[in-house]
């Protein structure tokens, strides 16, 4: 039997790797996509004051720390019944949607985006953030940079800090803004919804006026029936920081609706003992192994499964292109994961059209930012929508709010499972009677970058993000090829 | 490495080498702690004797050792020895090292082989912290010959006095008007029975005229900055309003003084003085206070009756508080005592009933130049008592209250008995729980009394109260006591009660004990630095403490203490200058970040923090070395000579080194 | 190594300050009152001076108790500091459970300069005490690996 | 002549070093201008056969960042310190294990027990991952957990320390520059084992609040207290690890009202963080009587959490006992 090791870190980067399996005949009998760590955030954060677990569990991804800390944050305000005031939901929302804007943005014009402007046939080395500026035009790196700065900077004003901001506690946070630091981000923001405007535009130029590109968006390699899951707020329309979880069928249905508080009673994660992450799916549909449909619990969190899941967007401009985006594809839901790329710049553009909404209200720098908890500390469960899936933090304390258990959803785990899937298609559809298809790799690749999976996060065990370097080896164990990605 | 270490373990005759394998140990440290720098390793009959501490100053010389470790016996018994033998070898002597292989090991093991053992443990410690150690000075500090006194009453007088005499300058504060302080309120003193004031006022006026005493009445100290030899105090004179240097002190203005106010403080309530006044005629200083609480002036605006008649214009009621800064070497404190409050015993019925009286009532009551001039009558003001109850230990001896005894009160109710008996023949009767004479002449004026027909009534008294059982207690107050003797309850009808209220520290003491770097036992007396051999020094170098402030005492008891204790800071001024163990904490600017954690952490006001550098420092010369803020620094800013985190560290690697063989035998080697 | 054969003799490093408890251990010297040899002891100025520091060391080290010990309250001769070295006592004895180390293996004494026969019957009781929580176990809960001092003497 | 080799390497970390780098903006051109990246994963493509490939001493500087949890973790470890003249502990799991440390609280076996037992996990059988599973088609492996998280100075020899999780962008890029002085010969490089990219005091220097002699009576929790914006945290009871903390910061967080976590590390030369808090707490607290310490104690509710939080893995008691020197 032939053994195909597509090792995407090698021992030297050595963050997961990728087998496949071929029968005798040389076709995909099996793939393995296997996380080889564990930190023990879940047994460590035991015996912590509550309080402490969104600067703790920060520390499980340096990529979207502001994500682990506002799940974190919303779950011990529900661990202490304390309701957030007003102003203090919205700054947290406001340093949120900032972070949005600049997790996306670092995204598409770093990572995913050159797929598409340069081109899945271009050179590896073309395929970078520089192909891009070359193509656009190079005010656009500049504008990518400042897009960064603008992001940081306003995490760094709500949050304390550029990375693994500190302000949100139970109850709120430990400070507001001031009047100048508001009419900075307001500044900010405005620019943000420029840029995100013209992100769509260029993508829309490059991209969808390109038969190919759309043909290979909409071609079959990158399609899975699965079910889809997303924040919506009260009027079904995506929300990143708060709502209930909505999640559709294949169908584009809706299949459940649930306050974050009963997740429980639908995700259940699946165990296999050759890789340390475990695989969520929908505990009343059911694991059915690695295949789509709506028999299989698999499901799928990500910019697309959020559109999907909603029923449109809550800002203007971002709802125009929520539409024009259905209508391009052929209604809900979409099914292709390389659309996944567009969804992610309507996202950017309705975060910074909220950083906007949010930074104009006049209560926004009202003092009211903070509500001291009164009552006694016992469960809790937060959950946000991070950039690359659902997030869910549980914790249960004793009355002194010390922690007794923690149950932690990360949000690219959530994919995990259709990401494999993604592996096995492309492979199966490349791997023809042994012969490897040089495309598989780029096909692997797009697959990867689409989810843009971070595992620092995915396994809240891993180390860093994962910098995806795939190599075949043939039968002889002689590399063919390499090809990488990484997630900021 | 550098360090060349000599090991030396004494046998000390059989005391060691009977339970210790000394040949062993020697052996064993030359060998296993070479690679920590040891060159050579003996051991010797008496390392402490002359031939031994030759033995050590050879090796320095010739095997130029510059680490030296003896395990011997108690470094409290021979360190000096060995680090002047160090010394004697032109080695510094904090590089030597003497651990205890005596007392913590030969002397409390019977187990050789568990013995031996340790004692290697011991000098590998030894061995492994001596390389740390490093070359230190004492520090020397020079003593300001002045001297401040805290406390104007008989004991500060004394005191004052005896340096003053000595030629050296004394600065005196006394809070009150007056210096005198409780004996000038007393009429008679026990058991010689001759007048307080002949004997006080001749003290009083010399400290008044001593050219060599500097005296601030009316004056409180409010800070105390430096260290022995070397204090700043600052002094806050508060305005008598009276230009001292016009005052001739000729008593126009408090016999103009329109203003009666109750004297709660001299005359203990039982009679009036001015608002200008001074506290009693033979004052010092002659010059009085306004009292700008009751003066009228200061109430109402208008009077200034003092001013008009004032012949030389002294009168200034503008004057305002003036601060002052002196400096002196050496500070005695002779604070004195506060009065137990005999309200606080209400069954004894003090405040309830008009001829309850406390015993400094009493004494201002037969005092000749008293409210009464000296007759003993009820508060009606004519009527002799009758019968007369003295009542001792009125808050003392008693866990109710104050545990101790006071000390005095059986000598004062002694005296008060016989006062009674001469002035008025009134039947007295003292109500005791054990009479205590232990001075001189004291068991003599106990038998006087008891020839003289004083009663005596052995226990403690339950009740004071106005309620008569039968005819004969009609209008009376009757005394409620088991007599102990006879075993029986007994109610005694009497005219007069003085209640004997114990002494107890001053209400104020914590604080005075905080300002001046000391201490207070758990009654608030200042402590001591040692009960017998040190009872008028305290633990902090510089400051005495001398009379009640120490703990109740008699007249002669205070005086002597006030000597006492300008002997000590004699002996200090003559000598110029004091040398200081240089086992001293120090703080690194750079590395503190003046979290201030460190700032409360000594008792001596050592570390002092700079608001501007934000940055907090050690004085070497207050500091006492106790390392309580090394070991409380955050930022390990502050180091220590004499036990640094390095030679501790170390001593403990040294200590364990041999820990793998856990029990208890020797290593074979 | 007949080591395994021994019985269990546990190692206690104990901290006594230079005015009371080392002196009370001299008191029973000269005394000749016998204890446990299994007590090593280390001088400081004052319980004070103690620092957590040095009682991790010993822990680390492989000692398996520390004793802290100094004068009485009230008796301290640097005024109060033994009250900081009993605040921080119980603080360290917290932080040692957390840390998977029995409460009993630290102990704190008063010990005035005149308390040697004291001195000596407590580190007795407590060297008995010690010998039934056996020796200091750094598989639970770290699963740490023995310590290198080892290496150090056998080599 | 060729630009001198820089590299990058993440064990176990999170990627907020990587991204505090990344944060120095424009300066990041100066790397590019004064070094050739040799190997830097998340920035540019190079294999370990390449590294391998180098000669030893050929990597002038690498900043390694995360802790050793793994044998592969520790493998890296070895080849790069072949391959670079100066390795660089950079951020506080490299230089002392930072959150993930908290683990050496708990076996390993805990650790992975309770990841698997979660109320979510469907695991009927109980299955734990196993280093090499054997599937139907074939062995297929993953690295082994280390019992305990270990510091990178815990199994290589580190020549310098650069604290912060993250390190300060502000420090790296001074960091960054001084070592281009050094290779333009305008500086020294600091002696072996110095921690650079950070002051030398701790954060209370740096920490614009107010503070007076402290006494403390009551522990109190940042959530339940109205917190004076003003005034010392600690005073209020809070606890704050700032007076432990190396400075460099600039007091980030309590300059927004959060308490100190202590990220920096401890202070030059101290030998164990935890234990500098523990004395400084305990000797401030308002109390001579035994119970009443304990009643204010109870305020500090996870004392070896707060005192470790970030040094566990570099602490005295929970450091890997065969890397710990004497």
């Amino acid at each position: 039997m032939q053994r195909i090791t597509i090792d995407p870190i090698t021992r030297l980067e050595g963050h997961g790797k990728i087998e496949i399996f071929l029968n005798d005949q040389g076709n995909v009998t099996n793939t393995y996509f296997q996380i080889p760590e564990l930190r023990g955030f879940e047994r460590f954060c035991v015996g912590r004051p509550v309080e402490e677990m969104p600067l703790l569990t920060n520390r499980i991804c340096g990529v979207c720390p502001e994500a682990h800390h506002m799940a974190a944050a919303k779950a011990t305000d529900a661990v202490y019944h304390v309701e957030v005031p007003r102003t203090g939901k919205m700054l947290r929302e406001l340093l949120y949607s900032a972070f949005y804007a600049t997790d996306h943005t670092t995204h598409f014009y770093a990572l995913g985006g050159p797929d598409f402007i340069m081109g899945p046939d271009a050179p590896v080395a073309e395929r970078n953030i520089l192909g891009v500026i070359h193509k656009v035009g190079l005010e656009i790196g500049g504008k990518v940079i400042q897009m960064r700065k603008y992001g940081h900077t306003v995490v760094e004003i709500i949050g304390g800090r550029k990375v693994h901001p500190c302000t949100s506690i139970p109850g709120g946070l430990t400070k507001g803004i001031n009047e100048e630091q508001r009419k900075e981000i307001e500044q900010m923001g405005r620019w943000a919804i420029e840029f995100a405007q013209f992100s769509l535009k260029a993508f829309s130029d490059i991209v969808l006026s390109n038969k190919t590109y759309l043909d290979l968006i909409v071609g079959d390699i990158y399609t899975h029936k699965t079910y889809y899951m997303g924040l919506v707020d009260g009027n079904n329309k995506v929300n990143f920081y708060d709502g209930m979880v909505r999640v559709v069928g294949p169908d584009g249905k809706e299949y459940v609706k649930y306050a974050p508080k009963d997740y429980a009673a639908h995700i259940a994660e699946h165990v296999e003992p050759w890789t340390y992450l475990k695989f969520p799916y929908l505990k009343n549909v059911g694991w059915k192994g690695f295949v789509d449909g709506s028999d299989s619990g698999v499901y799928m969190a990500t910019p697309l499964s959020r559109l999907n899941a909603a029923d449109g967007m809550a800002t203007p401009l971002a709802q125009a292109e929520y539409e024009k985006f259905y209508s391009t594809l052929g209604g809900k839901p979409v099914h292709q994961r390389l659309a996944i790329h567009w969804a992610r710049l309507i996202e950017l553009l309705y975060a910074a059209e909220r950083w906007v909404e949010l930074v104009t209200d006049p209560e926004i720098t009202s003092p009211n930012y903070h509500a001291i908890p009164t009552a006694v500390p016992t469960e809790g469960v937060g959950i946000v929508e991070a950039p690359r899936g659902t997030l869910t933090h549980h914790y249960w304390t004793d009355e002194r709010g010390v922690v007794t258990k923690v149950n932690l959803i990360v949000g690219t785990t959530n994919n995990y499972a259709p990401i494999t899937m993604s592996i096995k298609k492309a492979a199966d559809s490349l791997i023809k009677n042994g012969n490897v298809n040089e495309g598989l790799l780029n096909m692997v690749e797009m697959a990867f970058r689409a989810y843009d999976p971070c595992f620092g996060c995915a396994t809240h065990s891993l180390p860093g993000q994962m910098p995806l370097e795939v190599t075949i080896y043939d039968a002889q164990g002689n590399p063919l090829n390499v090809l990488k990605q990484f997630c900021d | 490495m550098t360090e060349r270490i000599g090991v030396y373990i004494c046998h000390c005759g059989t005391n060691i080498a009977g339970v210790v394998d000394v040949a062993n140990v020697s052996k064993w440290a030359g060998e296993k702690l070479a690679d920590q720098g040891v060159v050579i390793s003996r051991d010797y009959k008496f390392m402490c004797s002359s031939l031994g501490q030759e033995l050590i100053q050879k090796d320095i010389k010739e095997q130029n050792l510059n680490r030296v470790v003896v395990a011997a016996c108690s470094p409290h018994l021979h360190e000096k020895t060995f680090r002047n033998a160090c010394k004697g070898a032109d080695l510094n002597p904090y590089l030597c090292e003497l651990v205890s292989i005596r007392e913590q090991d030969s002397w409390v093991h019977t187990d050789k082989a568990a013995a031996t053992f340790k004692a290697k443990a011991i000098v590998s410690g030894g061995v492994s912290r001596v390389v740390h150690n490093e070359e230190l000075t004492p520090l020397k500090v020079p003593i300001h010959p002045a001297t401040l006194v805290v406390g104007g009453g008989i004991a500060g007088i004394q005191a004052a006095l005896e340096i003053a005499d000595a030629g050296f300058h004394v600065y005196l504060v006394e809070r009150e008007p007056s210096i005198g302080g409780h004996m000038a309120q007393f009429d008679k003193t026990f058991p010689t029975l001759d007048c307080s004031a002949c004997i006080l006022t001749p003290k009083m006026v010399d400290v008044g005229n001593h050219p060599n005493i500097t005296l601030l009445t009316w004056s409180e100290v409010q800070k105390v900055d430096g260290y022995v030899g070397n204090f700043a105090v600052t002094i806050k004179k508060k305005p008598r309003y009276i230009k001292i240097e016009d005052c001739t002190g000729c008593g126009i203005c408090w016999e103009k003084c329109p203003k009666k106010v109750l004297d709660t403080v001299f005359e203990a309530g039982m009679g009036n003085r001015k608002a200008v006044y001074v506290p009693f005629p033979q004052a010092v200083p002659k010059y009085p206070v306004i009292d700008d609480v009751n003066c009228t002036y200061f109430l109402k605006g208008t009077c200034k009756a003092c001013e008009k008649f004032c012949p030389t214009n002294a009168i200034d009621f503008k004057q305002e508080a003036e601060v002052i800064t002196v400096e002196v070497g050496n500070i005695i404190l002779a604070t004195g005592y506060d009065l137990f409050d005999a309200r606080r015993i209400p069954q004894y019925g003090y405040a309830r009933f008009a001829n309850v009286y406390t015993n400094l009532e009493f004494e201002r009551l037969c005092n000749a130049a008293g409210p009464t001039g000296g007759n003993i009558v009820l508060r009606d003001g004519k009527t002799v008592p009758k019968t007369v109850g003295i009542v001792h230990c009125v808050g003392s001896r008693d866990k109710n209250y104050n545990a101790y005894c006071s000390a005095i009160c059986c000598m004062q109710g002694l005296k008060f008995a016989h006062l009674v008996h001469e002035r008025t023949g009134a039947e007295v009767y003292n109500f005791y729980i054990d009479i205590r004479t232990p001075s001189k002449g004291y068991e003599e004026f106990y038998n006087r009394l008891l020839e003289e027909g004083t009663r005596f009534v052995r226990g403690k008294v339950a009740e004071v109260s106005d309620f008569a059982r039968v005819p004969e207690e009609e209008g009376k107050l009757v005394i409620q006591v088991e007599d102990t003797l006879i075993g029986k309850q007994r109610r005694i009808p009497v005219d007069m009660v003085i209640l004997s209220s114990g002494l107890q520290s001053r209400h104020d003491s914590k604080d005075v004990a905080k300002l001046f770097g000391i201490s207070c036992s758990a009654d608030n007396w200042f402590i001591e630095r040692h009960p017998k051999l040190d009872p008028v020094a305290t633990m902090t170098e510089g400051v005495f403490i001398a009379g009640c402030v120490q703990g109740p005492k008699d007249i002669p008891a205070s005086v002597a203490q006030g000597a006492a204790a300008a002997a000590r800071v004699l002996g200090k001024i003559q000598q110029k200058e004091i040398a200081l163990e240089p086992v001293r904490a120090t703080i690194n600017a750079d590395q503190c970040s003046g979290c201030r954690i460190c700032n409360n952490m000594c008792p001596f006001n050592a570390i002092l923090f700079h608001e501007n550098e934000m940055v907090s420092e050690v004085n070497p010369a207050l500091c006492q070395g106790c390392g309580t803020c090394i070991a409380g620094c955050p930022a390990g800013a502050i180091s220590g000579t004499g036990f640094s985190n390095d030679q501790i560290l170390s001593q403990i690697d040294g200590l364990l080194l041999l820990n793998i063989l856990k029990a208890a035998v020797p290593v074979e080697s | 190594m007949t080591e395994e054969t021994k019985p269990f003799e546990p190692v206690i490093i104990g901290f006594t300050c230079n005015w009371c408890s080392y002196r009370a251990a001299d008191m029973a010297g000269t005394a000749r009152i016998k204890y446990a040899p299994n007590i090593r002891l280390i001088r400081l100025m004052c319980s004070g001076r103690l620092d957590p520091t040095f009682v991790f060391k010993a822990f680390a080290g492989g000692a398996d108790a520390v004793l802290i010990s100094g004068c009485h309250p009230g008796d301290c001769h640097y005024v109060e500091q033994n009250y900081k070295a009993m605040r921080r006592f119980h603080l360290l004895k917290r932080v040692l459970v957390q840390m998977g180390i029995e409460p009993g293996r630290l102990k704190l004494l008063w010990a005035s300069a005149a308390e040697g026969a004291i001195f000596a019957a407590e580190i007795n009781k407590f060297v008995e005490e010690v010998r039934a929580l056996g020796p200091l176990n750094w598989a639970k809960p770290g699963e740490l690996v023995s310590t290198p001092i080892m290496e150090e003497v056998t080599a | 002549m060729s630009k001198p080799k820089f590299a990058m390497y993440w064990a176990a970390s999170c990627g907020g070093c990587e991204i505090a780098v990344l944060n120095i903006h424009e300066k990041i051109l100066d790397v590019d201008a004064n070094f050739d990246v040799a190997f830097w994963p998340v920035a540019m493509d190079a294999k370990y056969k390449d590294v391998e490939a180098m000669e030893d001493g050929s990597i002038l500087l690498t900043l390694w960042n995360g802790g050793i949890r793994n044998d592969e973790n520790e493998h890296i470890a070895h080849l790069l310190r072949k391959k670079s003249k100066i390795l660089v502990a950079f951020g506080s799991c490299a230089c002392e294990g930072c959150i993930p440390g908290l683990a050496n609280f708990s076996p390993v076996n805990e650790i992975v027990d309770t990841a698997f037992s979660t109320i979510t996990t469907d695991n009927p059988d109980n299955i734990r991952p196993q280093s090499s599973f054997a599937m139907p088609e074939g062995n297929i492996t993953i690295p082994t957990l280390y019992p305990v998280l270990r510091t990178l100075d815990q199994v290589e020899d580190v020549d310098y320390y650069m604290p912060g999780c993250p390190p300060e962008s502000h420090q790296i890029a001074a960091v960054i520059d001084l070592v281009i002085q050094v290779l333009q010969g305008k500086a020294e490089l600091p002696p072996k084992g110095a921690t650079i990219g950070a002051g030398n005091s701790t954060v209370c220097d740096e920490c614009p609040r107010k503070r007076n002699v402290k006494t403390i009576k009551e522990f109190g929790r940042i959530q339940l207290t109205h917190a004076d914006p003003e005034l010392c945290l600690l005073e209020q009871g809070i606890p704050c690890n700032g007076p432990a903390t190396r400075s460099g910061c600039n007091a980030r967080c309590a300059t927004v009202g959060a308490q100190c976590i202590g990220c920096y590390g401890p202070a030059e030369g101290v030998v164990d963080y935890g234990a500098r808090l523990i004395s400084a707490f305990a000797s401030v607290i308002d109390s001579n009587k035994p119970d009443e310490i304990d009643k204010i104690l109870d305020g500090l509710v996870d004392p070896a959490g707060q005192f470790y939080r970030f040094n566990l893995a570099g602490s005295l008691l929970r450091s890997s006992k065969s890397a710990q020197k004497g």
